[in-house]
């Protein structure tokens, strides 16, 4: 029985921390978010020396819950890049064993893979993708080469760390991985609800601690504003809506690495329960910073923006319940 | 119960529209200066006919008018629905004057009064600072006595400085005396910002907002004022503060607002083509049921207003209740506009001109939402007020010192 | 223009309030509660004494806003007898000008009439009715005399102020009063709707007033725990919650006697409106109160229950949202 | 991660199921005096093959086991499949035994733990009082010595003590020294309930519910306990009754309760025939979300007490999580229940033979849940200690001078 994390796990993710506390601090996301890029080499590189685009090869040793743990800590430093799409591109074409694909150049991070919701036509980091992911439970995985029949347009992004682009793919393009009817169709799908799911804990998790941290340092009346326990109550409720969930998304992905019966529904749950709460949490955390959560410099906003991305991605809180309704067969 | 003002009101209505349909609108091809003078003029005339500035004596370019409420009332709704020109709101009119008429020395009125009504003074608040929050009284700009005596040097840093940009003067709270009690060392003092020592910033808000409309930060280096420029004693700012005059300020229209903002979030269910599901249409009611209690209460606060009598603790809630709605419509509208909440609505939380503005527009709602617990005095604030002022409940102990 | 209550209408209240706590304190309740009866004489000759009985009667210069300023009030002792069904049988007798019925006797309260819920078993103080009003939109309103193919079963009921007894009756039984189609048929339903709403309103008021009184009064950690910020605002958001929310009824009930056009939608808004802040209102005050308010003896548990048969009365909060929202045509 | 409990647990699993098959269930003609002392026999069998009473002494009666977790798990499920009888619960085993192990003398361990552990002796709690509330040191049950120094004399009152018609003796606290400090003045005793100086009352809830199986109030009157009775110092009371050991109390099971509960919510959603309703399959899938996190949570829970680890703040926030939770599956199924809402549960709240229940049976969970905030010390409390010991933040001004 065991069901925490283990020191190595626990070693990873300080690891990913630290990369992102060096290569993306707030002054690097303040630039980025007022260029015009929706990549950022530097970072991802880090990042992928860490070997993170490897994790979901069979034979790591590792599986999504390692997975989820990496993206919980790119949420929590709303780090820009596909890393979701980067992942799950690599663990379907090595399942897929399909040759066409330079899987050691994804897996190395040199090729960039970025997810596409099968029917959405809203894609983050869409121009630096040298591949297009696109995951449809009704039509099955593809993956499509940047140029092959993709034709990109930019927008101006809510999520400053994740821009998105408009982008339409010709039917047929690219190289198909899965079938619909292909059990790892679904698995991938599920799988990228468990990620999601991970980078809104630890966005919830990063707001929650910002605004602890500012209500033990900012005075007023006299005293440090956390001794007031009106908005004591009101952090006490942000940490009760994230920390317990943070198990849901550690079953969620353990479900799926044990293939247990419920690792679809539980995926569902976790991805509609954790948007939830992200978005809660970051509008939590603005009122109890007060003015100063509502400047763009401090940059609580950056969080702000990244759960109302994971909210809308790959369907709505309110899309997952109704199918985790039916999955439960009520 | 009557929501009809009453015969004398539809009179003085039908007066009001007879006046408007002689004065307004100006001809077609008026354009630029001549536009400007023909405004001017208008606002004039009907300051004479005591439509506008009801609350100044005439001897400042007011009309010098009894309060009426439903007067006041029924010329707003006409001068709206004709488009025409009212009085020049903002913080000259709803602050300046106000405390001035109170407690300004007759060389003061004469000397700002006339010219805020005229719209040549524009007003900034000077009350906040970085780190003071809901903590008004923790006033750390400097004022310190010329040599002679003669003027105020400040030196300091005020905040959310609404209308900053256009601002031509401040009213400000200035530590003058450091050694005294937090209340007892203010001093309120206006300031021309037109000079060396005095620089300002807009701040950049979380919805990318910036530029000329925005809220300001000031920043004073030595920046000057006369003491003759100083309203009420020394060290007596904070109470000089707390004045507030609330002349005809009852007005129904506060509702509409929140009203027109529901009708737009039932728009853009249907637009999303939602409005037909169950989950949503019962969403939509539950917020509803708040919309309503808000907008009759503002009828209850507006008939007691204009019976004189005192509404009770409902008014200190309008507030919070606002905020609170704001909040619930905001979650829904985010659960509404689904994908369209990928992409930033064009001129974010701007007031210019805008291109064609689809779902995505709610965002600025959504984060603005957040902005009214800031502004309005953050919500805990108005928690707090609701529970001791409205309900009696003894002072928080860590505040009590305070007040 | 007035929008607010007259010195007339705030005395009514004040006269009312005064005679039921003369006649209903909560030591009376208590006894009735645990009782067998369903109806108390005394308490309700006492307001029928005030002419309560007679204020739907066209020629009374009263409406429903003052019947609804007298049912808040009743809302507030949890009074017994069933206040509501006698104003509106009053109000149907008299507008239908049906003679066989002896409309004087049920002015003066003599006869006591009950409103029975078209499709619905469920019936307030059965047992000692008179008379049966069924208000069925689809079937009109009847008047059914008691024992005239009335079968009465007592039940155990929730709300011990306004004990329940499943009710049968006898198709085409009594007097029919108004056909489905005639306008007052919906009037006198819309009208029962706002008439339970300002008996929540009531409800929640008296609660919240509970409460707010313990607060001042109980100590804790050396202080009256209405200083602790945190009950404090949970204190505000009850006051919140029902304060407001009386203009919504106030303005039901004046759309209704204004015979505008918004009335029967601003029914169905306030009753589901304030039977939620009951509710929410009933179980905030047990909360605040902590173990005292969890007793039996300190009583407020009558206020919670009555919250639940507003609640559950007349068709539930939902349902009348959902009217709500196709009334307005969404 | 790996929720199996691994090969070891499974051959002890294996183990225990043999011993059970071995002694249980008695003969099915066993009645009464002779079924009793079957159940007395099983579990001292039970107890010598170190199955029960693992934290406890040999020489007090336990098994005297090495601290087990898992273990202890399987015991709890294979005992619960075979329907045995395990370990007596109660305050008795929860709180006097783990007490007198770690401050009791050793006359007194020898005195109450075996015949507790026997279930010959039930134990109430004597620490709220009227008005104490959360604040439970501000104690004013008085205790005094007799005149030859040999005996507490207590007068004062008790109030909800659960088991309290079924409990032979009560741990209490009394204030022994009226002048010292709140805290310091409290003295710790036991005592036995059957003398003429002590009555007891059941407390009628608001469901309704009285009767033997509720909490109750005790009066002290000149009731007497022997000074040899008293755990700790004289005025050391309030840190004895700090004391909580912890062996083998995590437990996965703490969870399974609240997934039964949601079970039963679902089956009403489907009794009632609401369950196609996307409102109320919408509002029962958010409920569930904080249901799994809730249970999920207790797995880590569980995970870190078998491997000695410190689970951190999460451990502080379940029981308001548990409270928060059951107040919205309370409102979802007030809303389901709609008109059985009317009638009362039979046997609302009690514990025995009970009539067949509708869906009205759950205006006992309705109600039962407010019961939770409070019994489990008031939410705010818990509030506090997940703000203040959980997150670090400062302690609050009102209460930091109480602790």
């Amino acid at each position: 029985m065991h069901f925490h994390l283990t020191q190595e796990q626990a070693a990873i993710q300080d690891a990913v921390r630290g990369t992102l506390a060096d290569h993306w601090p707030l002054g690097r996301l303040h630039a980025f978010a007022d260029g015009d890029e929706d990549f950022d080499r530097t970072s991802w590189d880090a990042l992928m020396a860490l070997g993170l685009g490897g994790i979901l090869l069979p034979d790591s040793g590792m599986g999504l819950l390692d997975a989820a743990l990496a993206c919980e800590v790119a949420g929590e430093a709303a780090a820009a890049g596909p890393l979701i799409g980067q992942l799950l591109a690599v663990a379907a074409v090595a399942a897929s064993g399909n040759g066409d694909v330079p899987l050691d150049a994804l897996v190395s991070g040199e090729k960039v893979a970025t997810l596409v919701h099968g029917g959405s036509a809203y894609v983050p980091c869409a121009r630096a993708a040298d591949y297009f992911l696109v995951v449809d439970r009704a039509a099955g995985v593809r993956l499509i080469p940047a140029g092959e029949g993709v034709t990109i347009e930019p927008l101006k992004s809510t999520d400053r760390s994740r821009p998105v682009s408009k982008v339409a793919i010709a039917d047929g393009a690219g190289h198909a991985i899965f079938a619909a009817a292909d059990a790892m169709t679904a698995r991938i799908a599920d799988a990228a609800l468990v990620l999601v799911a991970a980078d809104a804990l630890g966005g919830a998790q990063k707001v929650t601690d910002m605004s602890v941290a500012y209500a033990k340092e900012r005075e007023q009346f006299g005293q440090p504003i956390g001794r007031f326990q009106a908005l004591k109550h009101q952090l006490a409720h942000m940490a009760l809506d994230a920390e317990p969930a943070r198990a849901l998304v550690w079953y969620a992905a353990y479900a799926s690495d044990a293939d247990l019966p419920d690792a679809p529904r539980s995926a569902a749950m976790a991805k509609a329960h954790l948007c939830d709460v992200f978005v809660r949490s970051a509008r939590a955390a603005v009122a109890a910073h007060g003015g100063i959560g509502y400047t763009w410099e401090y940059g609580l906003h950056y969080w702000f923006r990244r759960a109302a991305f994971d909210r809308a991605w790959l369907g709505s809180p309110s899309e997952h319940r109704a199918r985790a309704a039916d999955l439960a067969g009520w | 119960m009557d929501l009809s003002y009453g015969e004398a009101a539809e009179t003085f209505r039908a007066e009001v529209r007879a006046f408007l349909t002689a004065h307004w609108p100006p001809a077609a091809d008026l354009r630029g200066a001549d536009l400007k003078a023909f405004i001017r003029a208008f606002r004039a005339t009907a300051t004479e006919a005591g439509y506008l500035y009801r609350a100044i004596p005439k001897a400042y370019g007011g009309s010098e008018q009894p309060v009426d409420v439903i007067k006041a009332q029924v010329i707003r709704e006409e001068f709206a629905r004709a488009r025409a020109p009212a009085e020049i709101g903002g913080n000259g009119m709803n602050m300046t004057v106000p405390t001035l008429l109170e407690k300004g020395t007759d060389e003061q009125k004469e000397l700002f009064i006339r010219k805020t009504v005229a719209g040549d003074y524009v007003w900034g608040q000077g009350y906040s600072e970085p780190g003071s929050g809901s903590d008004l009284a923790s006033v750390r700009t400097k004022g310190e006595l010329s040599a002679d005596g003669s003027k105020w040097i400040i030196n300091g840093q005020k905040i959310w400085t609404s209308q900053g940009m256009q601002s031509t003067h401040m009213f400000m709270l200035v530590r003058t005396e450091p050694d005294a009690p937090k209340h007892d060392g203010i001093t309120y003092l206006l300031i021309d910002l037109d000079q060396p020592g005095i620089t300002r910033r807009p701040i950049r808000q979380m919805t990318g907002e910036e530029g000329d409309h925005t809220f300001c930060e000031f920043f004073f280096d030595n920046a000057e004022t006369p003491v003759s420029w100083q309203i009420g004693e020394r060290g007596q700012g904070w109470y000089v503060s707390r004045t507030t005059l609330k002349h005809e300020r009852a007005s129904i229209g506060s509702a509409d607002g929140l009203g027109r903002q529901f009708a737009k979030l039932v728009e853009l269910a249907r637009d999303v083509g939602r409005i037909d599901e169950p989950v949503i249409r019962d969403k939509l009611a539950q917020i509803e049921g708040f919309v309503l209690s808000h907008r009759y209460t503002s009828f209850r606060l507006f008939s007691c207003a204009a019976a004189g009598e005192d509404p009770g603790p409902v008014a200190l809630m309008m507030k919070l209740l606002l905020t609170e709605i704001g909040h619930e419509m905001a979650l829904l509208a985010q659960d509404l506009i689904g994908e369209h909440g990928f992409v930033e609505p064009s001129g974010a939380g701007g007031r210019g001109n805008r291109g064609p503005r689809g779902p995505e527009k709610w965002l600025d709602q959504i984060m603005g939402s957040l902005g009214n617990s800031i502004a309005g005095g953050a919500s805990n604030i108005q928690r707090n007020i609701i529970g001791e002022r409205g309900l009696g409940l003894p002072r928080d102990l860590a505040m009590s010192g305070e007040r």
